[in-house]
């Protein structure tokens, strides 16, 4: 079993310190290697948001820690945003923490089909990070072209006023895709070839069938906007003219490239947070996943659909107006197999038995919020709707409510959930609960009256809402949202102080505290150089909980129920 | 459940060959859309025809050749491994990327070629798709030019997996690069 | 919620609310249904010592109609939601009504350029009058909108009229609308376009047909063909401001 | 050398015949006819090295769904391109 696994270890456990934890190829250590650059990052995304948020409350104030914002750096800033945010803290966070820790653990392998490229993914990211960092430093400083870099603002100079930035950036996106590119290889290799016996694909958990959903969708839909971004760099070193009107390109090309991925890349996001926020619930309502299969269907259909939505971005962009009724009926449909997915989640809460640890409290949160990001959307998927709405923060307040609920709260709910499991400590139930309800509260007063503001018509990405005199009424709106933001980021201290003191000194943990099912758990927390002192024999699907006649209320993936029953016999 | 029964053999062939697959899955849409970007972009403008036509024609069919034949080489190479004649194999390989290596030249010189007549990326629409897609195109030429040196010095020297697998899966790649170029070639130079 | 929006001050204005609220309602209902159960559930299956939960994977169709009858219902309301949505696009975006002025928006950082074609009503010729920033329509008829962009793009907003559209370089791209009240309006810049973009916005003033008559008057006073130069020259001195 | 080898190398020719064909197709026919008859060339040619010379023909569903749906969602963005490239209503 797992030769593979085991070729790539014969000289089993390195010794020295560099091979162990830095040019490591466990994909133990490689989860935590992005676990520590994704947090990295989203420091410093939750301070430009910061700045962002008192910029447009106090324009032209002194930012405290800053100081004045100008509305060129604050484009640079909202570009930067959104690029960290999306690209190098929701897809590390997402996919390549909890995909590169968990699908070997989850499946019963020894480690990745590929240990040393799945090294490599993860120095590639690392390249990437340090590529656009540099850019805030270059002259003319970072990119200022929105996160979308629209050509022909991000194609020249004189435009955006910026330097090398938006070069850096793009070589940044490349490298980061080049890094989730062999990252997903290695996902789905992974999961097709080193499934421990009895494994089939139907027993797989719900959180590798996301993770490997939203690797196929973004390996067959990254591929546009690298091309994209080629033509971009050179539209911008060898004067070539793709974007540009006036040498016969076009800037839409570039549009529907950067869409034909940007759309997928959301369910990207939204498809592990899912499975995160099942695996969690089944746990804690000590109940089986509700409609396991016709989940995984749904989610196959959903990103199948995502692939054919993308100009619902680009409605008003000077696309042909026939084609916006097409993209807007897709788009609406995606509704019918999220909502089948939202409803199985509420479907496997009926009749269960919850315990609401912190955990339980993330997913619970991030499923309700989820659902609101949700509704939301098909504001935006109605075209004539979007006639108004668009570009205006109705947008932001949508996609944060979507795109947090997947990445902040399941993510959070998996960072405490597998907390023990990745440093063998347990996180601090109190701290966590605290942490918990200040983000749920605060993380709504924020992004709730957002909507008000965009239903106000206030346009994303000025700096500056009081040169305009119809936004008067949405001015106070602002001042309260920017206050909560900043009581948000603030709590997150929280979550700083538990991670890092129980990373310390917390409680040590058992292998199994939270009397789970599926593989990981059935080694010790945290678990050995391959995982699995032997491979183990998978017996049942995922969700054995609470099964009639079973003395207990759960059921371990590798319990042979015939031999333990064998053993009873006298 | 094809590939559930493979899960019990762990022997690489199976592993290499799906990530080598699940690789090209993701090079098939970054040239398709930079050739869809060309195709509604050509039917949509003017003055493409004419600027093709300055192209050189005989050079682009000594490379097609070229790219060609370097794929039969490749295979021939895999061929031999399997018979487990590692020596031929190195020949093989060592022929593909001698091939692959003219395949380079010949475009630079084309390429000098076109921009001593002042054909640069920046004189138009179609000089600046000519440019992007060819460039691109040159680049995956390199990548595999450099796998298939690795290979040839390790079946050389004998030190290449019995099975020889990889040279399969660098010949994958290879020939993915040979078929974007036989799309190319009638794109740019023919249409 | 309906105060937060800006009076609506088109013909179609209202169309575009009507479906924001189709959608509002339905959805307030789903998300009621929905959070409700979730809360409930949380209040009724909170974990009760000796009381162990329900085994149901929903693996029968029974049970699997608990989602999917929803599904159905679901499907029918997007149907809903598209076949009302296609008419009102249609109404904005791909049917214009006919009318005799016809201005051109050009879209540059940082501000929107308007051009009228003048009594001869042709654009290019020496009667043409651009104005920055300013846009003056009478009240009560159709007025089309012919957008471009010089430099990078831009988004042409207008917030009373929920009409908005992107300005491109190398594209002209047409939009129409209607006024329904004078009054001095605004044209923001919808589009990240540069360091300026916060602060890009126009004024549209939307007068009674006796305003326009004498605005046109003042722009356009009874000239003779011959000096035709230097008569739009100073008209166009006389528009900046 | 052995039947495979053979098989590979008759391949070749094939290849290299269609190659000569579509550019005398290039020469001879007129534009609209050449066009047809250049891309269906190309597809032939993709298509042997594909099926041949990259073993398709001796693959798994798995393998062929690997290659072609990305094919699938190419076509979904050419036919999407169409209306605003080529017919460009408002392109000047």
């Amino acid at each position: 079993m797992n030769d593979i696994a085991q070729k790539n270890h014969a000289h089993g456990n390195p010794r020295n310190f560099w091979r162990l934890y830095v040019f490591s190829t466990d994909h133990k250590v490689i989860a935590k290697q992005y676990l520590g650059l994704a947090l990295f990052w989203a420091l410093l995304g939750g301070f430009t948001a910061y700045l962002i948020r008192w910029q447009i409350a106090h324009p032209d104030t002194e930012a405290w820690g800053w100081g004045f914002i100008e509305p060129g750096v604050y484009n640079a800033l909202v570009t930067m945003h959104g690029t960290i945010m999306v690209f190098f803290v929701a897809m590390p966070l997402l996919l390549a923490v909890f995909g590169n820790f968990l699908i070997p653990l989850m499946i019963g392998a020894r480690d990745m089909a590929f240990p040393r490229l799945n090294m490599l993914s993860v120095w590639i990211f690392a390249l990437a990070s340090i590529v656009l960092i540099t850019s805030f430093f270059v002259p003319g400083g970072a990119p200022a072209a929105g996160w979308t870099g629209y050509p022909p603002l991000s194609a020249k100079n004189e435009y955006t006023g910026g330097g090398y930035g938006v070069d850096l950036w793009l070589v940044a996106l490349a490298l980061e895709f080049a890094s989730f590119l062999l990252g997903g290889v290695n996902f789905l290799t992974t999961a097709m070839n080193l499934r421990a016996p009895g494994m089939t694909w139907l027993r797989l958990p719900v959180l590798v069938w996301m993770q490997l959903i939203a690797a196929v969708v973004f390996m067959l839909s990254v591929g546009p906007i690298i091309a994209g971004a080629v033509l971009l760099l050179m539209d911008r070193n060898l004067g070539t003219t793709f974007y540009a009107p006036a040498g016969g390109g076009d800037p839409l090309l570039w549009q529907h490239l950067f869409w034909f991925f940007g759309h997928p890349e959301v369910y990207v996001i939204l498809l592990p947070g899912f499975g995160i926020i099942l695996e969690v619930l089944a746990v804690f309502a000590r109940k089986p996943v509700f409609a396991y299969r016709p989940i995984i269907y749904a989610s196959m259909v959903a990103g199948l659909l995502s692939f054919i939505v993308w100009a619902h971005h680009q409605y008003l962009s000077g696309m042909d107006p026939r084609l916006a009724m097409p993209f807007s009926i897709t788009t609406i449909i995606i509704s019918v197999p999220f909502g089948l997915v939202v409803l199985s989640i509420i479907a496997t809460l009926w009749g269960s038995s919850m315990s609401f640890q912190t955990p339980m409290l993330f997913a619970l949160g991030s499923l309700g919020v989820f659902i609101f990001g949700g509704l939301t959307g098909i504001f935006n998927g109605s075209a004539p709707v979007d006639i108004y709405i668009h570009d205006t923060y109705f947008v932001v307040a949508h996609f944060h409510y979507t795109l947090i609920s997947n990445v902040f709260f399941a993510g959070f709910a998996g960072l405490y959930y597998w907390f023990p499991k990745m440093f063998g400590r347990m996180m601090n139930e109190a701290l966590g609960k605290i942490h918990f309800w200040l983000t749920f509260i605060f993380f709504n007063a924020v992004f709730g009256p957002m909507h008000l503001v965009g239903v106000g018509g206030m346009m994303r990405r000025i700096s500056n809402p009081t040169q305009y005199d119809f936004l008067k009424p949405v001015e106070p709106l602002n001042m309260f949202i920017t206050l909560m933001a900043i009581l948000l980021l603030v709590s997150q201290l929280a979550f700083v102080i538990n991670f890092l003191w129980s990373l310390l000194a917390g409680k040590v943990a058992t292998a199994n505290p939270w009397r789970s099912n599926t593989l990981e758990w059935t080694t010790s927390s945290p678990p050995p150089h391959e995982n699995f002192a032997a491979t183990p024999v998978v017996h049942r699907g995922a969700y054995e909980y609470s099964v009639p006649h079973a003395q207990d209320d759960w059921l371990p993936q590798d319990f042979d129920s015939d031999k333990a029953s064998k053993a009873a016999l006298p | 459940m094809v590939t559930n029964a493979r899960t019990m053999d762990g022997s690489l062939e199976p592993a290499g060959k799906a990530g080598t697959w699940w690789f090209l899955s993701s090079e098939i849409p970054t040239f398709g859309g930079l050739l869809v970007s060309y195709i509604v972009l050509r039917l949509g403008g003017s003055g493409w025809a004419e600027a093709s036509s300055h192209l050189n024609l005989n050079i682009a069919l000594a490379n097609t050749f070229l790219l060609l034949t370097s794929s039969m080489t490749i295979v021939m190479a895999h061929a031999a491994v399997q018979e487990n004649d590692h020596k031929r194999a190195a020949k093989f390989l060592a022929l593909t990327v001698l091939l692959g290596l003219s395949f380079l030249i010949m475009k630079a010189l084309e390429y000098g070629v076109e921009i001593r007549h002042g054909f640069l990326p920046g004189s138009g629409i179609f000089w600046s798709f000519y440019y992007g897609m060819t460039g691109l195109h040159a680049l995956h030429v390199f990548a595999g030019i450099i796998v298939n040196l690795v290979l040839c010095i390790q079946a050389a020297r004998g030190s290449l997996a019995p099975n020889g697998h990889r040279i399969e899966l660098a010949g994958l790649y290879w020939h993915f690069v040979d078929i974007v170029w036989i799309f190319l070639f009638p794109l740019l130079y023919l249409a | 919620m309906q105060n937060w929006f800006p009076e609506n001050v088109s013909t179609f204005g209202a169309d575009v609310d009507g479906i924001f609220w189709l959608i509002f309602y339905i959805t307030t209902v789903w998300f009621f249904l929905t959070e409700g159960l979730i809360l409930y559930f949380v209040f009724r299956y909170r974990r009760r010592p000796g009381c162990k939960a329900v085994y149901a994977a929903g693996d029968t169709w029974r049970q699997l109609a608990w989602v999917l009858v929803p599904m159905a219902i679901i499907v029918a309301l997007d149907v809903l939601i598209d076949v009302r949505g296609a008419d009102v696009w249609a109404k904005v975006k791909l049917q214009r009504p006919p009318t005799d002025i016809i201005v051109r928006a050009t879209g540059k950082q940082f501000n929107w350029e308007f051009t009228y074609p003048g009594p001869d009503g042709k654009f290019g010729t020496d009667d043409d009058l651009t104005t920055d920033n300013e846009l003056h329509i009478p009240v009560g008829k159709p007025i089309h909108v012919v957008l471009t962009s010089k430099d990078v793009i831009h988004s042409f907003f207008l917030p009373h009229f929920r009409l908005k559209q992107d300005a491109m370089p190398g594209r002209e791209i047409p939009v129409w609308f209607e006024a329904t009240k004078p009054g001095e309006y605004e044209i923001p810049c919808a589009e990240l376009c540069g360091f300026g973009h916060s602060g890009m916005n126009g004024r549209l003033f939307v007068q009674t047909a006796d305003d326009y008559g004498r605005w046109v008057a003042e722009k356009w006073p009874e000239k003779r063909p011959t000096d035709g130069d230097r008569q739009s020259e100073t008209k166009s001195r006389r528009s900046r401001g | 050398m052995s039947a495979q080898s053979r098989h590979y190398l008759i391949i070749w020719f094939w290849l290299v015949g269609l190659v000569v064909l579509s550019v005398a197709a290039a020469w001879i026919l007129p534009k609209s006819q050449a066009w047809v008859l250049i891309f269906t060339v190309a597809g032939a040619k993709a298509f042997l090295v594909a099926r041949h010379y990259m073993h398709l023909k001796d693959e798994t569903w798995l393998i062929y769904a690997i290659a072609l749906v990305p094919l699938a969602f190419v076509f979904v963005l050419l036919i999407a391109l169409f209306p605003d490239f080529v017919y460009h209503l408002t392109r000047r």
